[in-house]
């Protein structure tokens, strides 16, 4: 579907603004960190699991740093020092501090010796993290992948057994990507839970178990389908970091990752979400995972003829914000949706217009395309229809992720044969019109053009504004998704610390020059 | 008056079902969905799809006739008492037959997050057409948003000395809302707020008498105006007083 | 979706290809009349009925003509010499020759007394329908219509009062046009069946009663609805120009009538249905009505891609045919469909490239385009969804007449449900789409436009072989929808006579020439 | 093995169903909806979807759960009883086994004219990459094609000395083909041939169960290739030899 005639200073004009306004954010950031921050640290550094109460032994860690006060310092060095000072594992500190063993800053600092340990335990996690990374370029080379728009669906059981059924059958009707929903309510817990999950309403737990129980059956599926088989799941939330971190070392190949659905969504705190997506990204972006952001979200509480420009407007942000955390543009799978009114008039013609100029404003971006939720009804067999136009419009405009819209939206989590329809409505769609995104052409100047330049015209007034106001600004006074957040407002402000001056993250500058990954960020 | 579906005949029962059975597609599990069906009561069951869905499963479509009726005429469902009121009428009722502002405290409780039902209820802008409770001069409506735990739903109801709550619940897999709400009506009665308070939820899968039967004084579901909510709650309140 | 760019010499040659198959098709049609077309003259007199045995009182007269040798003659002229000898109506003299008191050839001949009550006769009947004809013009002035495409929904319940309340909700789900189609086997009968009926199988009883009681359910509900809501017959078959008599008295709006698919596809023999699709088609274009040519058909035998220029070449003489038939070229209903396999690779590149170049061949005529059929299974789910891209499909190149598919196409004929659903599907497609049509285009010289040029010129080709043979020659050879058919095998022949010299049939001039209908054919 | 329809639980139950009531859409007619479905048996009836279709009709969408199940390993499918061999393998046989040529005479009966599912077992150039019976050099293959009265394909089969018939029925509407399929038994064994045929039926909705329960010899569904008609009529004819 060639090219919308759009106006390439009004692109780059926005594209300046949302730098600007990603700058300053980034200032903040980098003077932060977060429990979040620090709990993932340590699980880079081996702490996994959990104690006799079930509490993750990474949240012991941080609770002790916080209770001796040298949380600001950072978990790196305290680990650091306390594996140098008694020749311990991180894991072994751990333990003894969740008996009641061991208290970090009670052991005497020596600074030098504590990055050395750090900057060794944290050699180890990239090592790993980049074997992954290889692992997947390797099973891709020789399995190959499906055509683009990858189609991407989802499991959401709450039982991670039934979702490895759902998963493998969708993957032979044709998934190339599955995400496993997470459980409600799973994002505002303050750490993550611990192994494999059979009990979760409307998704299922985000777990390392779970990661690597999913992991493994689609491997399999993958080898005897001969097709990379992709895993998905959540990194937003109170643990965006830790959970990124749990995704590379699984080698999950997406992650849901937006740097403002936390705040919007979820009322978490603006700072530490902030503070949160900087560093979960630069794990994203090490391990080789495409991000998801969230945009879609705008539209199940606006109007999306109307909101149209703030998807765009958040679709800036979320780049700037990524490149800065060391994403390359193919990592990053900018959100948007097909949510417009279907009783509306030229639906199509404004969905396509939409998606056409997301595509080439951000032409290296895997676009992620939602389908219709808000306005499917029970009425399955309309929202068959509306999904098969919205399988159309990914088509024709070149997405690059195309989730798939479930006829039962309205109604409950796809159950199997739901999941089966999807697929077979998008395969036959792509099949049959494919090769017409090569055949058809806008007319100069017409509607759908003249849509275009006025959502990215209202786009750039927005991010202008954002710029002036500062983006915490521009949140408090509700510019968002009509809502509004204060800075200090929201959960988890309490897991907010400036940084020591001897602030130390081993992962930082290493994840960002992609040590270990021969030939950069390849 | 015996009603049955119709297809293309009156009362010729005709239906439309789907459904996966866990077994391989082929000729016995063709006959096991015929079977499946005809076993339910169902005559004349044509399966005229099977669809392989993988590891094991098929997917099935069927047409049948059911020999059942119902008795339409002895159908009747229990609704929300109330008359129905418009924006100023209520207002003005509130004025007139309460004599000072009645407070609402909305929220969506538990783990979900879906706030969209209970804006369109509370919010100031409204839902296709109608103003919201927050623009209603005589209500004081306070929206705590999304994930609220019931026990700060019963905290803010003693802070604002509340005459209503409103709780949305939308997510219902594996019946999650049934506990919830039995939960909040059961730590109101625990606090000996129950019979002080007007307790309302809504949701896409509540109906009143669903509500009704988890202890609630009345549930909304689809299709539901804040007019509908507002004209309960005063006249309940009324009531309550005289 | 303006403009193939499609060779305009290829259309002129195919054009007068058929232009010259039809001619000489014509000559023979000319000289000759059959037993369906005599009955329509006694029906137009107002022979309606039937005797004792239930036969209709026109087969009567037509067998008292057969017995008395002068069938050759025409109905016309012996009617009107009996009527003027013995001073009766046409239907008392009937039912006297049913009673077995009158014989038609017995009556001394006065060929000038009877070709003036022929005329006086006709000249009723002509005023009847001419006034239906203003009827129509005047609901539709007064009511208005849908837009284009005209959504376009069976009723088959074999029972014409389950049918009125199956094509009432229609029109209420925004159908503008209801076809009642006929119970099998009613096409073989030489015959039409009488009175009201509650009895078919696959379909209802096409009678004149039937249609009386379906156009006064749908004046009703348009009335209701302000919308015309038009009602479809089929023509076809042995009694094709009695049908049409019958449609033209009772205001249908468009009917089944398609010079070759009596022979191709209900074995009725060639030269029977040649002379009796001239007559049939010389009524509805005199009653206003919209003919509905069934090339769909070729398509549910043969290949959609390897047959695709079987269509056009059978539109190209569809149309001639229907010229000399005095039908202009908007009452001219050309059928095409959409029923290339769904699992073959850019299928709906190939049925846009299809339709649009029909679409621009026929520029005046209201295309009926038919959804997919046969490529429809028992999975209702798949089959929305393919209706949904025909729907679509029809939008965009701006057909006429969209006859809707159903989701049970595989299974039953349709249920209220399914064609409530059908129409859901093609509001919503309209709605969402329309304005595309102007929006699109297609890239010039690409897949769609070598695809329209490479049909039109295999149309070409054998529209000259078939001028060639003959179009008797060419069907007896096997050209079309791969059925061979002997000029005087199937049904029907013994009802083919040669004219006399004196035959005379009182309709053909004043209805090609519009009599009645002030300015000519409006 | 007992099992039951799987939504996205190991024995839920789920299914869909979709239906029309005679009634005005409104909260009796779901109720009724709902009523009807549980009165069949079904669980966790959810009316998802109400739809107005006019003329005081209702379409109603259910998801609902049956606590049926159907034990598995006792589904037997009575089947065609033949070997499935190939066009080399068939020809072979016929030449070996039977020792002449076959002849087989194939109809759409009474108003079908539904010729396409017949064509593809018996024309020339055959269906889904397999050959039909008439490119068979050992079958002689007549078609009669569409609409073809049962006395006529009888006197047919006279003529020819046939030893199988194929009918086709596809519009199965009201049940047209029961009566149709009925008669032709009948009218042959009135005239003492029903032995001397092998009588085969075939549709979209015909099954091996149905046509034996006809009084035919087999009977072939979706799906069928033209060797497996042919493998089962010369293993009958042989098997009728011995
Ligand atoms: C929008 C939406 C979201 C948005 C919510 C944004 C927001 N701020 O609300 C986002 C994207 C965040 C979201 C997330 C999730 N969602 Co959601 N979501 C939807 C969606 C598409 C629309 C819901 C909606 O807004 N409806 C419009 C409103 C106006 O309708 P309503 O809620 O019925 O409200 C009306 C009445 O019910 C009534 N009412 C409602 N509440 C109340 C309260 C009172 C007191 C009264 C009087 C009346 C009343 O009045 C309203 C107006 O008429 C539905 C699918 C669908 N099409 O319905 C899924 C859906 C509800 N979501 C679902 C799920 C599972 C989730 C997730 C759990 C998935 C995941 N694991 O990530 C998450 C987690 C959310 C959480 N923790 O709860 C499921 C629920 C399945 C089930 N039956 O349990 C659904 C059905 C989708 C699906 N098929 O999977 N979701
Ligand atoms: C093509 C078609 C037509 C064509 C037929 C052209 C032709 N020469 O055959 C035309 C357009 C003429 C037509 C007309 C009508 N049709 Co029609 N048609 C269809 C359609 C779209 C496809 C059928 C088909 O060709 N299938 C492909 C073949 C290969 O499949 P098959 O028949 O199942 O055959 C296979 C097996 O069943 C088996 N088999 C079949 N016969 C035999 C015989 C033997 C001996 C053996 C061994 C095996 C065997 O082997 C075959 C190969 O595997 C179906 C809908 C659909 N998608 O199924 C409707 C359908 C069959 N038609 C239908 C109807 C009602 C009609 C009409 C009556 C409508 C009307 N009133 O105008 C007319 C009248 C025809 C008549 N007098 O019978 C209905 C039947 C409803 C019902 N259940 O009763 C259907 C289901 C459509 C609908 N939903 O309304 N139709
Ligand atoms: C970017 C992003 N993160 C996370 C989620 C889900 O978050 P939660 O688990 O809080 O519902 C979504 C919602 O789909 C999302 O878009
Ligand atoms: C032109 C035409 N006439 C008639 C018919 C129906 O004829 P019959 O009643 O013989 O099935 C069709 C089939 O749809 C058709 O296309």
């Amino acid at each position: 579907m060639p090219k919308l005639n759009l106006d390439p200073a009004k692109v780059t004009s926005a594209r300046s603004a949302a730098a600007g306004i990603s700058q300053e954010i980034h200032t903040f950031i980098a003077a932060h960190t977060t429990a979040a921050v620090e709990r993932t640290v340590a699980r880079l550094f081996g702490i996994d699991g959990v104690d006799g109460d079930g509490v993750p032994l990474a949240n012991r860690v941080v609770e002790d740093l916080v209770r001796g006060g040298i949380l600001p310092r950072g978990a790196g060095l305290a680990l650091g020092n306390a594996c140098a000072s008694l020749a311990l594992t991180p894991r072994q500190a751990a333990e003894q501090i969740a008996a009641g063993r061991l208290s970090l800053a009670k052991i005497p600092f020596t600074p030098d010796k504590a990055r050395a340990a750090a900057d060794t335990h944290a050699d180890e996690a990239l090592r790993r993290i980049a074997s992954q990374r290889k692992q997947r370029e390797r099973l891709l080379a020789e399995l190959g992948e499906g055509p683009r728009p990858y189609l991407y669906v989802i499991v959401a059981t709450g039982n991670i057994y039934e979702d490895v059924t759902q998963a493998r059958a969708a993957a032979r009707a044709g998934a190339d990507i599955i995400a496993v929903i997470r459980t409600t309510g799973q994002s505002l817990l303050d750490y993550v839970p611990y192994g494999a999950t059979t009990e979760g309403f409307g998704g299922t737990y985000a777990t390392q178990e779970n990661f690597r129980i999913m992991r493994l059956a689609l491997d399999e599926i993958g080898q005897e389908l001969k097709r990379y088989i992709r895993l998905v799941n959540y990194a937003s939330g109170l643990c965006m970091p830790e959970i990124a971190a749990m995704g590379a070392l699984e080698r999950l190949d997406m992650m849901l990752n937006d740097a403002l659905y936390g705040i919007l969504f979820r009322d978490i705190n603006m700072q530490r979400t902030f503070i949160d997506q900087y560093f979960s990204r630069i794990i994203n972006g090490y391990a080789g995972i495409i991000i998801n952001t969230g945009e879609d979200n705008y539209l199940t509480t606006a109007d999306a003829v109307t909101a149209a420009h703030t998807v765009l407007a958040s679709q800036f942000i979320n780049e700037q914000l990524a490149h800065l955390s060391g994403l390359p543009n193919r990592q990053i799978g900018l959100g948007h949706a097909f949510e417009i009114d279907p009783s509306l008039p030229d639906s199509m013609l404004l969905e396509l217009a939409q998606a056409q100029m997301a595509r080439q404003i951000f032409p290296e971006a895997p676009l992620k395309y939602m389908p219709p939720t808000k306005h499917m009804t029970g009425n399955i067999f309309a929202g068959h229809t509306m999904n098969a136009m919205f399988n159309l419009t990914a088509v024709l405009t070149g997405q690059g992720i195309q989730l798939l819209g479930m006829l039962t939206e309205a109604i409950h989590t796809p159950f199997l044969q739901d999941r089966y329809l999807a697929l077979e409505n998008a395969r036959y769609v792509a099949r049959a019109a494919r090769s017409l995104t090569d055949e058809l052409i806008f007319i100069p100047g017409g509607k759908a053009e003249q849509r275009a330049d006025e959502v990215l015209g209202q786009a750039l007034a927005l991010l202008r504004r954002v710029e002036q106001l500062g983006l915490m600004e521009a949140i408090e006074q509700g510019i968002f998704a009509d809502v509004k957040r204060s800075r200090f407002g929201g959960k988890g402000l309490e897991g907010v610390v400036k940084q020591a001056p001897d602030y130390y993250n081993p992962f930082i500058v290493p994840m960002l020059t992609k040590k270990h990954l021969n030939g950069g960020d390849a | 008056m015996e009603i049955r579906p119709y297809g293309d005949t009156l009362n010729d029962g005709a239906m439309q079902l789907s459904f996966t059975l866990p077994v391989l597609p082929g000729a016995e599990a063709k006959e096991a969905a015929k079977q499946l069906v005809h076993r339910m009561g169902f005559e004349a069951v044509s399966v005229v799809h099977m669809g392989d869905l993988g590891e094991g499963f098929s997917f099935f479509v069927v047409y049948a006739k059911t020999p059942m009726a119902i008795d339409f005429s002895s159908i009747s469902v229990p609704k929300v008492d109330a008359k129905q009121m418009g924006f100023y009428q209520i207002n003005e009722f509130i004025r007139q037959e309460i004599g000072r502002k009645v407070v609402v405290i909305g929220a969506c409780t538990g783990t979900d997050a879906h706030t969209v039902g209970l804006d369109a209820i509370m919010n100031m802008k409204g839902y296709a057409g109608e103003y919201g409770l927050e623009r209603y001069p005589e209500i004081v409506a306070i929206n705590l948003g999304s994930q609220v735990p019931n026990e700060t739903l019963i905290a803010r109801a003693i802070e604002h000395n509340a005459d209503c709550l409103l709780v949305s619940q939308v997510v219902t897999q594996k019946d999650v809302h049934i506990p919830n709400l039995t939960q909040l009506v059961e730590l109101l009665e625990a606090e000996g707020l129950r019979d002080r308070l007007v307790l309302v939820c809504g949701g896409p899968r509540i109906s009143h008498e669903l509500a009704i039967e988890l202890g609630f004084d009345a549930g909304f579901g689809p299709g539901t105006l804040p007019p509908h909510v507002a004209s309960f709650i005063v006249q309940e309140l009324s009531r309550r007083k005289h």
